[in-house]
């Protein structure tokens, strides 16, 4: 972690996000705001389906306007990017933000070679030769980690195991110097050594280039290890903010509660049961009113009915009606009973 | 002279032919399409030839490669030719009677369609039938070296024998030409012009025969154009196209239907219209219902609307109304129309009423008739005409239209069970019984066979009697004769076998640039004649 | 949990009722199908057009008629007056009731012709594609489902299919079928019979649908969820129909337009060829074929039902394309 | 509960070995063989869940769909309760097949996208004759109730469903045979840790109430250590390691098993200590090196291990492991 | 590889003794084809129709026949055809090659680019009034029947404006040699061109349009869009490429087909004298040795089209490719 305060290089203020589908519009990422410093990694957990490839995807408007709507204020170096005309957002696109997207096996176009398609990018934001863009290619697809990165380059996608590949995709998003780098789940995939290998690459261009990114993941483990700060989400809505310590040590959230409880020990003694969170996540358009978590809280009481408020206990927010030493009191039987039947 | 002063002004150019499809094999003695022969009359010539000259002229058949027409011996059975001298082959032999002989015997060994109705006739002719590659013809065509001759013998006597000999299948070839259809290499001949190279596909070259020298105007005049080059593959409309715009000077089949107001109006004087020796008609099967039943028959040619049916093939000036069997201007033509409103020398008007009544005393109403045409414009435009007439008459008709090569095969054959179809005959060479006896001897039916030209399949052994005495009659009185054909014809409309149409005139377009355009009645137009110049 | 009745009527509501719904929302798919009524239903009514504003039998060589136009009586056939006179014209476009669209070479209404030809036009085009998608799944699926042997037997019958000379058997089925037809069973097949273009015409272009179809299942056929049908333990004759023929089917839709097009086209060359709509009867392939012989005078003859097919099409495409998306579970329509 | 020598293995394979032909063209012969799957021995218990584990192009998937013959098998025998079904035709498959399922990796990919849950899940019930007519809504009903989602779902299509639902259909699909071996490939990997609670937890429950018998594929050691009874870790085509659970993880004694388990990122525990950092790519299955596979990048490698590929050794049915020098 | 290219060439026989026995049956099943009637010409008497019957061994049992006529057409090459005798088959066709390749290439290339150009610009302004414009008029390119655009082609261009500026260019009708004169190959094969590709644009742009609006849902797109990649250059370099692929399989079959002789209509319409007029002509004539070495070459094309079609997926899609 940082010692110095540095400038905040993405600040987003009430992000909304809403699909026109079949059953009317759909409300998928509600009223999102996080902020990420220069050199900071901010990871977004939370169920399947709240809205974090959403809320990433719309930070590069990259959804189609068609069916689309995004509300809410993005600035990025203080400029308000989704107000940039198509031609200015192309040039923030891949330059100053980069993406790491969900699937890596089909996220590089199948019928080019690794090093074209990273050179590719470089020459669409750098007036630069062919061969001057392929040699940088090369060097990236070094940096992250290939042993052999000529030859590697000359590869077709189909040709890269999974770890490769995802490597290929990080070296491409970074081939610009990014400030920012999304990476949605970028380790999913991966088995554990290849993702201790991308993760420690993550840490080293944090370092190396004071490079911020905002992470999504399921891995709490990873989250752990790497993030700087952690966003909770659940349907739609950012439920709770802080630090990683923070958020480790001491959640606040009922939703965040489960999902500690949930995550299986490596040591020790092996629960007869992982406990996890009773009943079923909501569906986008049947998120109820107030808190979206309410049918599942085994807490849950009149007041949420109404739009939870947000508390702020030091860095963290939150947003849930509990407070206090009530909150610490429930904290402990979720963190230590197992799940009622 | 008044020709050698037009040929020093015109002579030269190259004039560029086009037709829809090349007509098959070049070989003169095999060949046996309209389309070539006009072609033969510049590159080959036989004993004798139809004279090259515009009109009725071009009926006059005149001495060729014999030097004068023969003497009539032997009550017509024999003719002695004397050779000319110094007619040159395009490969620059001299023309001798063994030459001649060898040409008469190819005719035979090639096997050439006509070799069993036009030169069966000669001594020694059934021997080479049976067996065509020793043929001999002993005995029939015998070469006299020395005194340059050449002797034709004949089982009888022959009115036609001449014009026999006039048409190209009994064109004279050098002797060592090899007896196999020559296919696409081209035969050396006699005439103004030798054809250079041939491909079915493309095109033939015809180019001045360099040993040639004008030996008789009227049998092989000498030719204005250097090249003729005959072009394959353009279709009707494209062809029109290319002659208003001067890339073709002619074309050969006949411009389409809906080009004809245009090329009429606009282009009148490149337009040229000459009545031809030929027939549209329908034959109708006299062995099968419903036509097998004389009412039926004459009902059809009662209730044809020939004005109608002139207007499918392109107006009144492109073509007649007729109702028998010889057309006009032919030797035992009278004008006769027994099928009309009222019967007289022409045909006025359809006459339905009657038509109806014969088919109602007829019985066979309801029955079901396909009329088989050509599948072309025109055929097809006739086609639709009388399946038209024949439902309107009670018959429960259709017509069908098959490709036209198929079509001429297939409404001959009896086994296909044709029962009426739309024909055209062109005349061969200009004499009565080249339609008549042609068209219905018994000879002419073969039950079961792709060749035979009686499609109708009426044979009347007293009507063949009288053909035969016409023809023999034709050898000393020619007159008497047409009278006798005249007769014939009327006959066989009373009996009606086939329903005449029209007659046909032939429209030739040429381009704005082609001069002296002459028509010749046996042979259309004269190729060699006009010039480009 | 809530209680599992209150839902349970949802189940009824399938597959067609929500395409039915959101194509209902559609305006140009309504246009298009508009369209299409239109073209068919006034082919029905061709019977009334011609008896009661034409007043014309469309089937009847009229050569010699004459007809009123603006109280003048005119020959529908017009000889050429003016140079040689040669050649006779048909007359044209009247914007009258009777010869609307002008007389053909038989001097036969035009506009009469259309509408019935679009019965026989509609009726071979349908079926023809009918025939020809079904096959084409057939084969396709048969390929490339099963792979090995079968596959490259059927991809070169395919080959064969498609290399061989259809007008040849055209030509000779039309030859062949003038004097007697083929006893198929119950079914005895005439020159003129609408089975003989249809099969024909739903049999040429089965190759040309045949092979994406073919390359479509391949990639199917390697996809989990069949893998998982597999694993189940579904016969496999079920996974085809189940699993693989929904998917192919959105596939043949797009072909649809595409080949009722081609179709049409291709019939008018058969029916010169003699194979199907026979003389005086009209298709309008056949109507195009007159036409063609009219093209410098009467150009309004070929491009009457030149306009017709394209108009199918068009309607056909735009539905076809409704429905495609529609019947995908996965779209979602604004 | 723990494979014993008495007991027979319910499922068996021996030197299972499965080939892919690639990179084949228009010409025949020209592809190279994979060898996905290189000459695995393994014995199934009843009643136990074996997990298995290994880096991702390992062939773990692989493994598994030759243990379900969904892929013909190359070479090696396969004997499933006392049966050989290595070359079993389809029809003999059919029977094998209500014992035994697989749940796939990705769920939903391997539903098809046009066909609602209650067409895809009647139809199991129906080919199989284990409910026909009305009795199959009510199995249906209580197979979804099984798997903890509502009944109305089952007119649902597959999209409308989130991936941990959608991995529960997949599962309720594998139930509906009533088998007694799954085979689940990464069942929860693309889950979040809520879910992959739930599913880790329906797995348990089912064992239990069904008797079932698992092969659980999946790259969390966490997980695996949470459902398994017995542990198998592939490299390569290969199976290094096996061992019970606790045994394994407790102490590793392969050096590939040992830098696995030293790369799981621990939450709460931000500083790992001895992580071993694996060097290298993992060599091409087209030619794998030569000796022990691990070879190339094992940091304890001597020149044995070039030459000679080690066998599996030690206590069969309580911890093997492929190396010619396993750790203490 | 030899063994490959031995089942290849295995295949393509298949493709070939298939259709020239069908061709061979339906032959000789139609009535008023007798080769020999047609070859003793008109009004021939029975007698000759005989000899020739026996000197040509159409008195042989059909197998017999079938086997002299293969060996004619393929090892002696001196096949003649029955109408226009003395032409031989195979020269002929090697002949008129050129011509079809000349207008099938220069056509593939119009209408590859347009169908590209067609299906792109759709794609781009997906469900746009541009998008359904032009797929309007792909479908009208589909739905007029060469023929007939041909003759009206002809009817603009040789005849009611061939004086106007516009197409005084336009040379008359039929082939010019490539090597002889170029300028005129060019000049004189344009309108052919155009003519057949309407056809085939109408085809191309819609199936690629559809391939084109699917590819756009992958993830790759995505990722070549958040690389900041111009609309144009995620259009074309990434969605097109892969979209490709259904696109050559279309086009290999067209090819095949048409290099073979089925641009018949297009070739007479505009007097060309190519394998498609050749194969028209031997129709209408049932021309049986011709029918047979046209459709020869034609299922020769037909599969060697396959043949490359498998080799240009490798080209265009890596996948398949060797590692
Ligand atoms: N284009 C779209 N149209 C309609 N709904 C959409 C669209 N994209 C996403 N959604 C919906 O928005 C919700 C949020 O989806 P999102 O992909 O952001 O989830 P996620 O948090 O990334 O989940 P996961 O962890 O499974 O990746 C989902 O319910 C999804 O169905
Ligand atoms: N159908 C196939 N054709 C060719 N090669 C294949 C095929 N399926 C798998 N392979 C190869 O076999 C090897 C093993 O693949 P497999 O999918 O079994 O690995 P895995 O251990 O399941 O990996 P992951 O953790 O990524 O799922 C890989 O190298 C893969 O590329
Ligand atoms: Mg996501
Ligand atoms: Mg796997």
């Amino acid at each position: 972690m940082q010692n110095v305060e540095k400038p905040v290089l993405l600040d987003v203020q009430g992000l909304t996000v809403s699909f026109v589908t079949d059953g009317g519009l759909v409300r998928a990422v509600d009223d999102v705001s996080f902020s990420v410093r220069e050199g900071e990694i901010l990871s977004i957990v939370g169920e399947s389906g709240s809205g974090k490839s959403v809320t990433l995807l719309s930070l590069l408007g990259l959804h189609d306007p068609k069916t689309t709507s995004v509300d809410g204020a993005v600035a990025f170096r203080g400029q308000r990017i989704l107000e940039l005309s198509a031609s200015a957002m192309r040039r923030i696109r891949g330059k100053e933000i980069g993406l790491i997207s969900q699937d890596p096996m089909t996220a590089l176009t199948p019928v080019y070679r690794i090093g074209w398609q990273i050179a590719e990018q470089i020459r669409a934001h750098e007036p630069m030769s062919a061969r001057a863009a392929r040699l940088r290619a090369i060097e990236l697809l070094g940096e992250v980690g290939f042993s052999n990165p000529t030859e590697a380059s000359e590869r077709f996608p189909h040709q890269l195991s999974g770890g490769m590949r995802q490597r290929a995709v990080i070296a491409m998003a970074l081939s610009c110097r990014p400030a920012l780098l999304v990476a949605d789940e970028p380790t999913t995939a991966l088995d554990v050594t290849v993702q201790a290998q991308v993760l420690d690459l993550l840490l080293r261009l944090r370092k190396d280039l004071g490079l911020a990114i905002v992470l999504i993941t399921h891995d709490m483990g990873v989250v752990s290890e790497v993030a700087d700060k952690v966003a909770v989400m659940y349907a739609g809505r950012i439920v709770e903010r802080g630090t990683t310590r923070e958020i480790f040590s001491n959640p606040v959230h009922p939703y965040t509660w489960g999902l500690m409880a949930s995550i299986p020990p490596l040591t020790g003694e092996r629960p007869k049961r992982l406990i996890s969170i009773g009943g079923m996540p909501p569906t986008p358009g049947s998120i109820p009113e107030g808190c979206g978590f309410q049918p599942r809280c085994r807490f849950a009481r009149a007041e949420c009915a109404a739009r939870p408020p947000t508390r702020r206990i030091g860095n963290q927010s939150v947003l849930c009606v509990l407070d206090g030493e009530e909150r610490d009191a429930l904290r402990k039987t979720v963190l230590t009973s197992e799940e009622p039947a | 002279e008044d020709r050698a002063a037009l040929m020093a002004q015109h002579r030269g150019g190259t004039m560029t032919l086009s037709a829809v499809s090349a007509a098959g094999t070049i070989d003169p003695m095999i060949n046996y399409t309209a389309q070539y022969w006009q072609v033969y009359q510049m590159t080959y010539d036989g004993l004798v030839k139809f004279k090259q000259a515009g009109g009725t002229e071009g009926f006059k058949i005149v001495p060729a490669i014999a030097e004068a027409m023969p003497e009539i011996k032997n009550d017509g059975k024999t003719y002695v030719f004397k050779i000319r001298k110094g007619v040159m082959f395009s490969n620059g032999k001299e023309v001798t009677p063994t030459d001649v002989v060898a040409s008469f015997q190819r005719i035979f060994k090639v096997k050439g369609p006509t070799i069993g109705s036009f030169y069966n006739g000669i001594v020694g002719a059934d021997k080479c039938m049976a067996d065509g590659d020793s043929c001999t013809l002993d005995g029939g065509v015998i070469a006299d070296e020395k005194a340059g001759t050449v002797t034709i013998n004949l089982v009888a006597a022959d009115s036609e024998f001449f014009a026999k000999l006039a048409v190209p299948h009994a064109s004279i070839v050098p002797a060592d030409t090899p007896a196999k259809d020559a296919g696409t290499s081209p035969v050396p001949g006699t005439g103004a012009y030798m054809i250079e190279t041939y491909n079915p596909n493309e095109q033939m070259v015809l180019k001045r025969n360099p040993h040639f020298k004008e030996w008789s105007v009227d049998a092989q005049p000498d030719g204005y154009a250097d090249e003729i080059d005959y072009k394959f593959g353009m279709t009707e409309e494209a062809g029109i196209n290319a002659v208003v715009n001067g890339q073709v000077d002619w074309m050969y089949d006949t411009p389409p239907a809906d080009r004809l107001p245009e090329i009429g109006s606009k282009y009148a004087n490149q337009v040229h219209i000459d009545p031809l020796a030929a027939f549209w008609y329908a034959p109708m099967n006299v062995n099968l219902p419903p036509f097998d039943n004389i009412k039926v028959r004459q009902a059809l040619n009662y209730a044809l609307d020939r004005d109608a049916l002139v207007g499918l093939f392109g107006g009144e000036v492109l073509a007649q109304p007729t109702c028998q069997i010889l057309p006009p201007d032919f030797p035992g033509h009278a004008d006769d129309c027994i099928y009309t409103k009222d019967p007289g020398p022409a045909w006025s008007e359809a006459d339905m009423d009657k038509a109806k009544q014969l088919v109602e005393e007829s019985g066979t109403k309801g029955q079901k008739v396909t009329v088989i045409a050509e599948d072309n414009a025109v055929a097809r435009g006739i086609g639709t005409y009388l399946q038209s007439v024949l439902s309107d008459l009670g018959y429960d008709a259709s017509m069908k239209a098959i490709s036209p090569n198929i079509q001429f095969a297939y409404i001959q054959n009896t086994n296909n069970n044709v029962q009426i179809s739309v024909s055209q005959w062109y005349m061969d060479y200009p004499a009565a019984s080249d339609f008549l006896n042609v068209l219905l001897s018994c000879d002419s039916f073969h039950k079961g066979s792709d060749s035979s030209i009686n499609i109708a399949g009426y044979c009347n052994k007293d009507l063949d009697a009288k053909m035969k005495a016409a023809m023999a009659l034709s050898l000393t009185d020619e007159n008497a004769a047409n009278a006798e054909w005249a007769k014939i014809d009327k006959a066989y409309m009373a009996e009606a076998p086939l329903a005449p149409l029209f007659t046909p005139k032939s429209v030739n377009f040429t381009s704005a640039r082609l001069g002296n355009y002459l028509f010749n009645k046996q042979n259309r137009w004269i190729i060699s004649q006009s010039w480009v110049k | 949990m809530e209680s599992s009745q209150s839902r349970s009527v949802r189940k009824g509501a399938g597959h067609w009722q929500r395409a039915w719904r959101l194509l209902k929302r559609d305006k140009p798919t309504i246009a298009a199908a508009l369209v299409l009524l239109l073209m068919i239903l006034s082919s029905l009514a061709a019977p009334l057009y011609a008896n009661s504003v034409s007043a014309t039998d469309p089937f009847r060589s009229n050569l010699s008629g004459k007809v009123a136009i603006d109280g003048k009586k005119v020959k529908i056939m017009q000889p050429s007056t003016e140079g040689l006179g040669l050649g006779v014209t048909p007359i044209g476009p009247t914007w009258a009731a009777q010869y609307f669209l002008g007389a053909d070479t038989q001097g036969r209404d035009v506009a009469a012709r259309l509408l019935y030809g679009g019965r026989n036009s509609l009726l071979i085009a349908f079926s023809a594609t009918s025939i020809c998608l079904v096959l084409a799944a057939l084969i396709g699926i048969c390929a490339g489902f099963f792979g090995g042997f079968v596959d490259t037997v059927l991809s070169r019958l395919l080959d064969i299919l498609w290399a061989f000379p259809v007008y040849l058997l055209a030509i000779s089925l039309s030859i062949v079928l003038i004097s007697k037809g083929i006893v198929l069973g119950p079914i005895e097949i005439t020159a003129d019979s609408l089975l003989l273009p249809i099969g024909i015409i739903g049999i040429i272009y089965v190759p040309y649908v045949a092979r994406p179809v073919r390359g479509r299942v391949l990639e199917l056929k390697n996809s989990e969820f069949v893998l998982a049908a597999i694993g189940l333990g579904i016969p496999e004759w079920r996974i085809l129909w189940k699993d693989i023929l929904p998917n192919v089917a959105t596939m043949l839709i797009v072909f649809i337009p595409l080949m009722m097009a081609l179709n049409i086209v291709t019939e008018s060359s058969l029916s010169f060829l003699s194979i199907g709509v026979q003389a005086p009867d009209a298709s309008w392939g056949t109507i195009i074929q007159d036409g063609q012989t009219l093209l410098y005078t009467r150009p309004a003859v070929a491009l009457a039902p030149g306009i017709a097919i394209a108009l199918t099409v068009l309607s056909l495409n735009v539905l076809g394309d409704s429905i495609r998306d529609v019947l995908d579970p996965r779209t979602k329509i604004v | 509960m723990s494979a014993s020598g008495n007991v027979r293995p319910l499922l068996s394979a021996e030197a299972l070995t499965k080939n892919f032909l690639v990179g084949k063209t228009v010409w025949p012969g020209s592809g190279r063989t994979l060898h996905a799957v290189d000459e695995i021995s393994l014995d199934v218990y009843p009643g136990e869940t074996l997990g298995l584990v290994g880096e991702s192009g390992s062939g773990k998937s692989t493994l598994g769909r030759c243990l379900t013959r969904l892929y013909d098998i190359t070479a090696g025998r396969l004997t499933f309760d006392g049966q050989d079904i290595s070359k079993a035709e389809k029809r003999a498959l059919t029977s094998v097949r209500r014992r035994m399922q697989m749940i796939f990796q990705d769920p939903s990919s391997s539903l098809n996208p046009r066909r609602k849950v209650r067409d895809m899940l009647g139809e199991v019930l129906d080919v199989h004759d284990i409910a026909k007519g009305t009795a199959i809504d009510e199995r249906l009903a209580e197979l979804m109730e099984i798997v903890g989602l509502r009944r109305e779902y089952l007119d649902r299509y597959p999209h409308e469903f989130s991936g941990g639902q959608r991995q529960r259909i997949g599962i309720a699909r594998a139930l509906a045979v009533e088998p007694a071996l799954i085979v689940a490939d990464e069942p929860v990997s693309a889950l979040d840790v809520s879910v992959q609670a739930q599913i880790v937890n329906l797995f348990a429950d089912l064992r239990q109430r069904l008797n079932l018998t698992y092969v659980f594929i999946a790259h969390d050691l966490a997980v695996v250590r949470q459902v398994s009874s017995r542990v198998a870790v592939m490299y390569l085509g290969s199976i290094v390691e096996v061992g019970e659970t606790d045994a394994l993880f407790g102490a590793p004694r392969h050096p590939y098993t040992q830098a696995l388990l030293s790369a799981v990122p621990q939450p709460h525990n931000r500083v790992r200590q001895g992580r071993i950092l694996l060097e290298g790519e993992i060599p091409s299955p087209l030619d794998p090196p030569k000796g022990c596979k691990f070879s190339t990048r094992c940091p304890y490698a001597k020149p044995l291990c070039h030459e000679v590929r080690p066998q599996l050794a030690g206590d069969a049915g309580h911890h093997t492991v492929a190396c010619h020098f396993p750790l203490a | 590889m030899v063994f490959a290219i031995l089942q290849r060439l295995g295949q393509m026989a298949f493709v070939m003794f298939g259709i020239s026995t069908l061709v061979f049956l339906i032959f000789f099943a139609t009535p008023g084809s007798d080769p020999a009637a047609r070859i003793a010409g008109r009004n021939a008497s029975q007698e000759t129709i005989a000899q020739i019957r026996i000197e040509f061994g159409f008195d042989r049992p059909l197998p017999v026949q079938y086997v002299l006529m293969m060996k004619r057409l393929f090892v002696t090459q001196d096949l003649t055809s029955y109408v226009n005798r003395g032409m031989r088959i195979v020269p002929q066709v090697a002949e008129a090659a050129p011509v079809t390749l000349s207008l099938v290439f220069g056509a593939a290339v119009l209408w590859v680019l347009g169908g590209i150009v067609f299906g792109v610009v759709a794609a781009m302004a997906r469900d746009t009034l541009l998008d359904r414009g032009l797929m309007a008029l792909a479908l009208i390119g589909v739905s007029m029947p060469v023929y007939w655009l041909g003759e009206v082609m002809n009817l603009i261009s040789q005849s009611r404006f061939h004086d106007s500026w516009a197409f005084s260019w336009v040379p008359a009708l039929g082939y010019k040699p490539l090597f002889s004169d170029p300028v005129g190959w060019f000049l004189t094969l344009i309108i052919p061109w155009a003519t057949l590709a309407a056809l085939y644009v109408g085809i191309y742009g819609r199936v690629l349009r559809a391939n084109l609006v699917e590819a756009y849902q992958e993830d790759y797109i995505r990722t070549a869009r958040a690389k900041g990649l111009s609309p144009a250059r995620v259009m074309l370099r990434h969605a097109l490429r892969t979209s490709l692929i259904p696109f050559v399989t279309m086009f290999g079959l067209d090819f095949g087909a048409l290099v073979g002789g089925s641009a018949l209509l297009t070739e007479v319409v505009f007097g060309l004298n190519g394998v498609g007029r050749l194969t028209y002509q031997a129709l209408l004539n049932l021309d049986l040795p011709m029918i047979l070495g046209t459709v020869m070459y034609a299922s020769f094309f037909v599969v060697l089209a396959n043949a490359s079609v498998d080799i240009v997926y490798v080209l265009i899609d890596p996948r398949v490719r060797k590692n």
